[in-house]
């Protein structure tokens, strides 16, 4: 083990031992929830300082590959990478985590005995989410979504007896299984084409050897196809998306935003890791088609949003349209990925507010939103209906909220790669999505008539709001000082 | 005809299309998942025989994690499975479409 | 001298602008005043300016004031010729007489100083209209005269008859405005310019025949729009609504001239485009008949003077149509101080009468109303064209030119007699069923003459009338010569003999003279003549143009416009709209249908797309 | 000193204090609201006094780098075009607010809003980056769209939707649009991508690409403006838009629409400009006899003016795509004109509906009689807006039609016949609800208009006869910003320019030689 250093897995270690102590306390504190909402909050906003510090190191160059398998240096097999992508994805992880748990912190409180389970799996869920973005190794990275999407199997059935949640977690489960699976044979085919683990096995041997063990280069591309299913299906890029509707509304309203935003995070991460800055020789090969899996996201995300009548679904299948505009980005290479960071990276925090505000509006546990429960909002209160409005404006992509810079800088990069029918696509889909969005705020600032309870937010959920509310606008108004962080948060 | 590793290869690619196959025809959940787990030794059985053919120790090492990612995944998923059994007292997928549209 | 002229647009104006805004301030008599001392300092700034062309010491100048619209070259600038400054005697004098008129007239309205803002408004329009150095701003004071007209012919708005009638005069002048905005738009991609100096100067070189019977003819629908020629006469009548002393001096005298005046001005493009002259001349002739006709049925004793200004405005156009300009704008002159007269004396009775307009309910007004009925009687001599009244000489010399230019116009003169004679028929009724006979009104009506401020400008008119004509006899031509700058360039219709002329005077003398004794004995009578044939029918409705506009144009244009708005928009456009949105969320729906719920189709579709993404990548890879 | 960026802060920093208002203090948010519209008005009338006059190119200009690797940049600029659309905002938004004092629910979200949209337009007026542009662009619906959802009447919730996804449909193929080009313009620079508008004049195009670029920017500017067939969203805006809405919608909002056609699409795509100018112009002649024509038969007075918007707005895209120089600068005042004219129009309407709550034509009848004051500036209004001479609406449409025959004769006279339509409709609009007797006895006893509203209504009067009787101050500015376009046209395409469609090649009159050849002439007779 050469360059052995805490400091690059410093995210995956502060979040175990987090989870572990979460549980330890949990099974002596019991009920008392107080003692560990702390530690959790801490252990996230370590991890995020962990990520500051990754940054760090990595702008001063010490930046590089560690726990290598191989003496030979040009193989490359090593286990872990810092880079401004890892280091980056360890930021936002952590912060969002953090935002994310203030925002479940009705559903923990809720749970009783069981909410230190809710927490660990939240912590580990998010150790696995950034394993996914750390590793060069297509094992390391397949551990690391099993970690989370494990995690995520049980947090979405957390609701016990609920039909709904249950049903949920064995959508979750099976499909997600199925596609890991198929991830798995990818890492297993490109192996057996290339001899290597590692995402940047195919380029060095060959350089290494001027020649290719490649015997058959049908195996490797079927191999990247079938990596390229099992993130599609975590990104819930569409045709893979199916479960994600279905997911997110089954699942408690305070876990979903997590589930949400963290994948996406992670998904994205692990796509520009392997296919941007592994595998280059092939981009000839999957631009195209990443082009078309995006459009048809775009299309079939906006179309199927703008038929919901639940929040939550609606949010499912816009977070589908939000991977077809991310993977927009994607199809421009190396320059998508600040584009592509900016936006993943504000996406998360409306997506986490968002469902923080269903949680408050519909009940932490629950499993069902009609939109028509928002409506009047705003008379009920006018902070709620405000700020969801704002998160609303900032996932449509309008202007001056931060979903727009991140929208158009994707749809900049593909027409730089020369994708203009699928920026037209994009803007097009955008205008589709404004329905869905305006109707979602023509309701909160009707006057609902049924229910004028008056909705008093805990301090936690209020807080979690808030933050990615305030998120939504700053980056709108001031993207540049996020923009100058992305421009290089790239792999190495 | 030697037994060269595109056989392996070929047999693991059978032995995962059997479990996709088995995913999409079974209706009970545990079978399903059985079938996924097919899948997954499928990779573990490529990942050995590449890995034995080019002389690398990553593959083994691979499919070592392989199963315990398996593992992980049943604990988890026959709890889920008897959740879902308690409150519908059924593990047939096809009534549970509570969610759809 | 000239340099001043400006303030005969500015003083008018300012006085409407005071007394809109402080014209309820002000109070009753002195608004009016105030108005009248505005317009009558106008006409004194203009008549020394005037009078030097009439010594022959002035000369034709253009007044440069501002720059207006630079991007298409048009200044604010005033041309002062002889025909300019005739306008502006006419307008001011005659508008002068008529606010003196209103001042008692007008006693006791509740908008009386909103009155007089309104007339000092249509005199500063009319000023801008006459004194203009060029087409566009010509054409700002032909619209806002027509606001103008508008605003008073609706004046009393709460009758819903009058502010149906000014809207109607407002949207008729605009059809014609259309034709003068699409001459303007000829004018300046021909010359580039609007200034008439230029355009004149230049057009025998600049634009071919072709192009002036266009300009020309476009310029008649807008002159015809403002004169009240056919088919655009119908807004005249209905104008009657307004208070007499605006039918008065802007539908009789001053306004409804303003075409004319502005085919005079024109004098040199109508020149080069003769088809377009003959044209105007045959409107005109048709115009003068029509009304005529439509004229002596009529009961009501403005709307036998409106039709009567109507036949008249048929003579000038006649007149300027067949390049008899100076005869043209010597009617336009005459008729201005006795059509003036009439309206005025007309309403003097129908104040006397209580608001009575109904001729069948008056008769012997003589003994009441002396002024009035002498002042009428020198009027109604004169438009019936009696020697030596101002209406004979005019109206002599615009027939004795259409007939001079023989072939074809012969026919038309030989209508203009007719007209003549039909003129002197209804005039002749129209004095006769007014001042004498028996009286015919209800015993509750006291009439009485009227007050000075009324009978003096009937007084001041009533002595033009005689004598104007006289400024133009064939015998001394003095108007001819004081206009002859104005109309330089233009060829002169060859004038008749002496001789000639006396024989084609005489026959019209003779026709007019029949007219009237065809109608003194008719109507002189206690019992008045049944009028109740299918001709006097028809005749008192018009000919019915109003319903056939009604019929053809005006229903079938709403009928055009309800279907586009509540068929096209709603239907069309948006249902466009609307089905784009139904298919996208239609497609939705459908894609709806795949999302079973069912884990297994989930699974499936999974299993599916994956193998195809192999494939795809297999392909393009060029893995096969 | 920036002063174009303190003339965009400046409203939003009016929204964020009015927005730090305390909740209690209500009766602050109308004083304070309308404090904070003025120091933009300031600012405007500050850029109007110092402008060059005769200087074509672009002033006060700003540059600073945004995003570099995205080429992005805070560039503002005026010239004689956008110059007058500022000023017309910076007014306007004065007067909405002022004559929003009736709103007392959520007043001062209202109020807020209102500022906002204010930056938002400005912001659309002054970027000359095309990335910056869009995003003020585009921003501008939402407070739009809040204030029409918010304040509106009934069927506030389907024209507010309708006027965002109208209107977004454009922005969708606008943005596509400024992305091709960005990224075009970055190839030429040999920089990646690029949205400064300067940099852009420089790129070269395949003729297909000009055309569809064109095409994008034009679809998006021809909703906004609306051009027909994409009008219908804008009835229905206004009907259901609070008095404020209405007058911004119409005043200014609409004119970002003509504003990019003559900015961008005539400027960037001269081929493509001359190429589709004929059917766009016969669009907008279209839009000028439809727009008065289903303007003649409407029930309700503030359909009728959005209709009547909707021709005049065929008026400026008639007078845009004649490519003249009398063309272009009739639209720009007829952009300032109709913004006043309308803006005024709405206004009264706003103020008639506070006291009677109804839109309904058939529900007035003597008004006149009632309320004289307010009959008499509606009158003035709406003859202003049928382009009476003397006011500022002849001179736009007047230039217009002289300027639009030299190349387009035949569409000009068919447009020629919208002033006849004019007068229908104003009049006969104008007929039902003020003139004969009072036969709703819910408008016995109505008051005239008060003090305040008289003194908001005054400004626009007098600009209206200001701009009508002595329009020079404006064309100097316009002209030469519109003949650089025409300079450019001529320069990179086949186009020529009609004769005397340049204000230098008018016949110059010389009244003083005038005046010696009379002498002459008279001297010879004599």
């Amino acid at each position: 083990m050469q360059n052995a250093s805490f400091l690059p897995v410093a995210f995956e270690v502060i979040q175990l031992a987090g989870a572990l102590l979460v549980l330890l306390v949990g099974v002596i504190a019991g009920k008392q929830r107080r003692v560990w909402a702390p530690i959790a909050g801490v252990t996230f906003l370590a991890s995020a300082g962990a990520g500051v510090l990754q940054w760090r190191a990595v702008s001063e160059g010490s930046g590089g590959f560690f726990f290598s398998t191989q003496e030979l240096e040009i193989m490359r097999s090593p286990m872990v990478v810092m880079d401004g992508l890892s280091a980056f994805a360890a930021i936002v992880l952590g912060l969002v985590g953090f935002v994310a748990l203030l925002g479940s912190w009705d559903l923990v409180a809720s749970l009783g005995k069981r909410s230190s389970e809710f927490v660990a799996l939240t912590l580990l869920a998010v150790a696995g989410l950034h394993m996914m973005t750390v590793t060069p190794n297509l094992v390391v990275i397949f551990i690391g979504l099993e970690t989370a999407s494990i995690s995520f199997y049980v947090l979405a059935g957390f609701i016990r007896g609920s039909r709904k949640s249950d049903e949920s977690a064995l959508k979750y489960f099976l499909l997600g299984s199925l596609a890991s699976a198929m991830f798995l044979y990818g890492v297993a085919l490109t192996f057996a084409a290339t001899g290597s683990l590692s995402i940047y096995g195919v380029n060095s041997i060959r350089d290494f050897f001027s020649i290719t063990i490649i015997t058959e280069p049908g195996i490797l591309l079927a191999g990247l196809a079938l990596m390229f299913v099992g993130l599609f299906f975590k990104i819930s890029a569409a045709p893979f998306h199916q479960w994600a509707p279905d997911v997110y509304q089954g699942a408690p309203s305070g876990a979903v935003g997590l589930m949400a935003a963290g994948v996406k995070i992670a998904g994205f991460a692990a796509l520009a890791r392997i296919f941007i800055g592994g595998f280059v020789s092939q981009t000839d090969v999957w631009v195209p088609i990443v082009a078309v899996v995006a459009a048809i996201s775009m299309i079939v995300g906006t179309t199927m949003a703008l038929v919901q009548t639940d929040l939550k679904r609606l949010l499912a299948y816009s977070g589908v349209a939000h991977s077809g505009y991310l993977l927009a980005a994607m199809v421009g290479g190396i320059r998508g990925i600040p584009p592509m960071w900016f936006y993943v990276s504000t996406y998360a925090f409306m997506i986490v507010g968002a469902f923080t505000i269903v949680s408050v509006v519909c009940g932490p546990a629950s499993t069902a939103a009609p939109i028509d429960s928002f409506k009047g909002l705003a008379k009920r209160s006018p902070e709620m209906g405000w700020l969801l409005a704002i998160i609303m404006f900032g996932m449509s992509g309008m202007p001056f909220f931060a979903g727009f810079v991140g929208k158009v800088f994707a749809f900049v990069v593909a027409g730089e790669a020369g994708y203009m029918w699928l920026v037209v696509i994009g803007t097009l889909t955008t205008v589709v999505g404004f329905a869905f969005y305006l109707r979602v705020v023509s309701g909160i600032f009707s006057s609902g008539d049924d229910d004028d309870r008056e909705i008093d937010p805990s301090l936690s959920a209020r807080f979690a709001i808030v933050i990615s509310a305030v998120a939504t606008v700053l980056f709108g108004i001031v993207p540049w000082p996020l923009l100058d962080v992305v421009r290089e948060a790239l792999p190495f | 005809m030697s037994l060269t590793v595109t056989w392996f290869l070929l047999l693991g690619a059978a032995l995962f299309s059997i479990g996709v196959a088995g995913v999409l025809i079974r209706r009970n959940a545990l079978v399903m998942f059985m079938s996924i787990e097919l899948m997954l030794n499928a990779v573990t059985l490529t990942f050995v025989a590449v890995s034995k053919d080019l002389g690398l120790i990553e593959g083994q090492v691979a499919a070592v994690f392989v199963m315990v990612v398996a593992a992980a995944e049943v604990t988890i998923g026959l709890a889920i499975i008897v959740a879902v059994f308690r409150t519908r007292s059924s593990a047939n997928v096809d009534e549970l479409a509570e969610m759809k549209g | 001298m000239t340099d001043l002229l400006w303030l005969v647009v500015a003083l008018p104006l300012l006085g409407a602008v005071i007394n809109l805004l402080f014209g309820k301030r002000i109070g009753e008599p002195i608004s009016g005043w105030l108005a009248f001392g505005f317009v009558a300092i106008s006409w004194a700034i203009a008549v020394p300016a005037t009078l030097s062309f009439v010594t022959g010491s002035g000369h034709t100048e253009t007044i440069y004031l501002f720059s207006w619209i630079p991007a298409i070259g048009v200044d604010a600038a005033i041309l002062w010729d002889p025909l300019s400054a005739l306008m502006t005697m006419i307008v001011t004098g005659i508008g002068s007489l008529i606010h003196l008129y209103s001042i008692g007239y007008m006693r006791g309205d509740e908008r009386y100083p909103r009155f007089f803002a309104f007339m000092n408004l249509f005199i500063a329009s009319m000023m801008i209209l006459v004194l203009a150095a060029n087409y566009a701003v010509m054409f700002v004071g032909w619209e806002l005269v027509g606001l103008s007209s508008y605003l008073l012919i609706s004046f009393w708005f709460t009758k819903p008859s009058a502010a149906a009638a000014g809207k109607k005069a407002f949207i008729v002048n605009r059809i014609g405005d259309w034709g003068f905005i699409v001459a303007l738009m000829i004018i300046f991609i021909s010359f580039g310019t609007f200034d008439f100096h230029t355009v004149f100067a230049s057009a025998p070189t600049a634009i071919t025949v072709g192009t002036a019977t266009a300009i020309t003819l476009l310029l008649f629908v807008g002159a015809a729009g403002k004169s009240a020629q056919l088919p655009l006469h119908i807004w005249l009548p209905d104008a009657m609504e307004g208070p007499t002393p605006v039918s008065a001096l802007i539908h009789a005298a001053t306004m409804v001239t303003a075409g004319v005046f502005m085919i005079a001005r024109s004098a040199v493009l109508f020149e080069m485009a003769p088809v377009a002259g003959a044209i105007v001349a045959v409107v005109g002739t048709a115009t003068a008949l029509l009304a005529a006709l439509i004229a002596i049925s009529q009961t009501d004793i403005k709307k036998v003077l409106a039709y009567s200004t109507i036949s008249q405005l048929g003579y000038m156009v006649l007149g300027v149509g067949v390049g008899a300009y100076t005869a043209g704008i010597f009617h336009l002159t005459t008729h201005a101080f006795f059509k003036a007269l009439l309206f005025l004396g007309a309403g003097s009775v129908i104040h006397a009468m209580a608001d009575e307009q109904d001729m069948r309910k008056m008769g012997g007004l003589r003994k009441n109303m002396p002024i009035t009925f002498i002042t009428m009687g020198a009027a109604w001599l004169a438009i019936s064209g009696i020697f030596p009244f101002s209406g004979f000489w005019s109206k002599d010399e615009i027939l004795a030119a259409t007939f001079a230019k023989g072939g074809g116009f012969i026919l038309l003169w030989g209508v203009g007699l007719l007209v003549a004679l039909l003129t002197a028929f209804y005039m002749t009724r129209l004095f006769v069923m007014t001042f004498l006979g028996k009286p015919r009104w209800s015993g509750d009506v006291q009439p009485h003459e009227s007050p000075a401020t009324m009978t003096i400008p009937l007084v001041v008119l009533g002595f033009f009338t005689v004598s104007v004509g006289l400024i133009n006899t064939p015998v001394r031509l003095a108007f001819e010569h004081f206009l002859e700058s104005s109309f330089e360039g233009v060829a002169h219709i060859e004038a008749l003999t002496f001789g000639s002329f006396s024989i084609l005077a005489t026959v019209a003398l003779v026709v007019a003279v029949v007219g009237i004794a065809w109608a003194w004995p008719k109507y002189n009578t206690d019992e008045l003549p049944a009028e109740d044939g299918k001709f006097w029918q028809r005749s008192l409705l018009a000919f019915g143009v109003d319903e056939i506009y009604g019929r053809t144009i005006v229903a079938p244009g709403k009928k055009a416009s309800e279907w586009a708005a509540d068929s096209m928009d709603p239907k069309v456009i948006d249902g466009a709209a609307h089905g784009i949105g139904r298919g996208i969320s239609g497609f939705g729906s459908v894609l709806g249908k795949m999302q079973t719920g069912q884990v297994r189709g989930y699974a499936g579709v999974l299993a599916v797309a994956g193998a195809i993404l192999i494939i795809v990548f297999v392909v393009v890879g060029g893995g096969f | 000193m920036p002063v174009l960026s303190i003339l965009i802060v400046l409203p939003l920093v009016g929204a964020i204090v009015v927005g730090l208002l305390p909740r209690h203090r209500t009766e602050l948010v109308y004083p304070i609201a309308l404090a904070m519209s003025i120091p933009p008005l300031a600012a405007a009338l500050h850029i109007l006094w110092y402008f060059n006059a005769g200087d074509a190119s672009f002033q006060f200009g700003e540059h600073i780098v945004l995003v570099e690797s995205f080429g992005i940049s805070w560039t503002l600029a005026v010239d004689g075009i956008s110059l007058f659309m500022v000023v017309l905002t910076a007014l306007l938004f004065p007067i909405s607010i002022a004559a929003s004092h009736s709103i007392t629910d959520r007043a001062k979200t209202y109020m807020v809003l209102m500022l906002i949209l204010e930056t938002g337009v400005l912001g659309v007026f002054l970027s000359l980056d095309l990335f910056v542009f869009f995003a003020f662009f585009e921003i501008v619906l939402i407070p739009m769209y809040l204030l029409i959802s918010m304040w509106g009447s009934e069927n506030r919730a389907y024209a507010s939707l309708k006027f965002v996804l109208f209107t977004a449909v454009g922005s969708a193929f606008l943005l596509a649009s400024i992305v091709a080009l960005g990224v075009l313009t970055g190839e030429q620079l040999g920089t990646l991508v690029n949205f400064d508008f300067r940099n852009m004049l420089s790129v070269e195009f395949s003729s297909t690409t000009e055309l569809a670029l064109f095409v994008g920017f034009a679809i998006a500017f021809a909703i906004k403006i609306p051009l027909f067939p994409f009008h219908t969203w804008l009835p229905d805006a206004h009907t259901e838009a609070p008095t404020a809405g209405s007058v911004i919608l119409a005043g200014v909002l609409l004119k970002m629409g003509t504003y990019g056609f003559l900015r961008f699409n005539l400027t960037l795509f001269p081929q493509a400009a001359v190429d589709l100018a004929i059917p766009l112009a016969i669009l907008g002649v279209i839009g000028i006899v439809y727009g008065a024509a289903v303007a003649i038969v409407q029930p309700d007075i503030k359909r009728l003016i959005a209709y009547s918007s909707v021709s005049h707005m065929g008026f400026i895209v008639l007078g845009t795509f004649a490519l003249t120089t009398q063309g272009l600068s009739g639209s720009v005042v007829l952009m300032i004109s109709h913004g006043l004219t309308t803006g005024a129009l709405f206004l009264l309407i706003g103020m008639v509906y506070e006291r009677t709550h109804t839109r309904k034509i058939a529900d007035y009848g003597g008004l006149a009689k009632v309320m004289p004051v307010y009959a008499g500036i509606f009158l003035f209004s709406a003859f202003a807006s049928a382009g009476l001479p003397g006011l500022s609406g002849f001179i736009g449409e007047f230039t217009i039609l002289i300027g639009a025959y030299l190349s387009l004769p035949v569409l000009t006279i068919i447009a020629g016949s919208g002033v006849i339509l004019a007068a229908i409709y104003l009049l006969w609009a104008y007929e039902r609800v003020f003139t004969g007797p009072v036969t709703n006895s819910k408008l016995e006893g109505l008051k005239d208009l008060g003090f305040r509203e008289v003194a908001i209504l005054a400004p626009l009067i007098v600009l209206i006869i200001g701009i009508g009787v002595y329009p020079k101050p404006v064309f100097d500015r316009v002209e030469p910003s519109v003949e650089i376009i025409l300079d450019r046209i001529e320069a990179e395409t086949e186009f020529e320019v009609p004769e005397f469609a340049r204000v230098s090649d008018l016949v110059d009159i010389d009244y003083e030689a005038e005046r010696e050849v009379s002498d002459h002439d008279d001297g010879e007779e004599g």
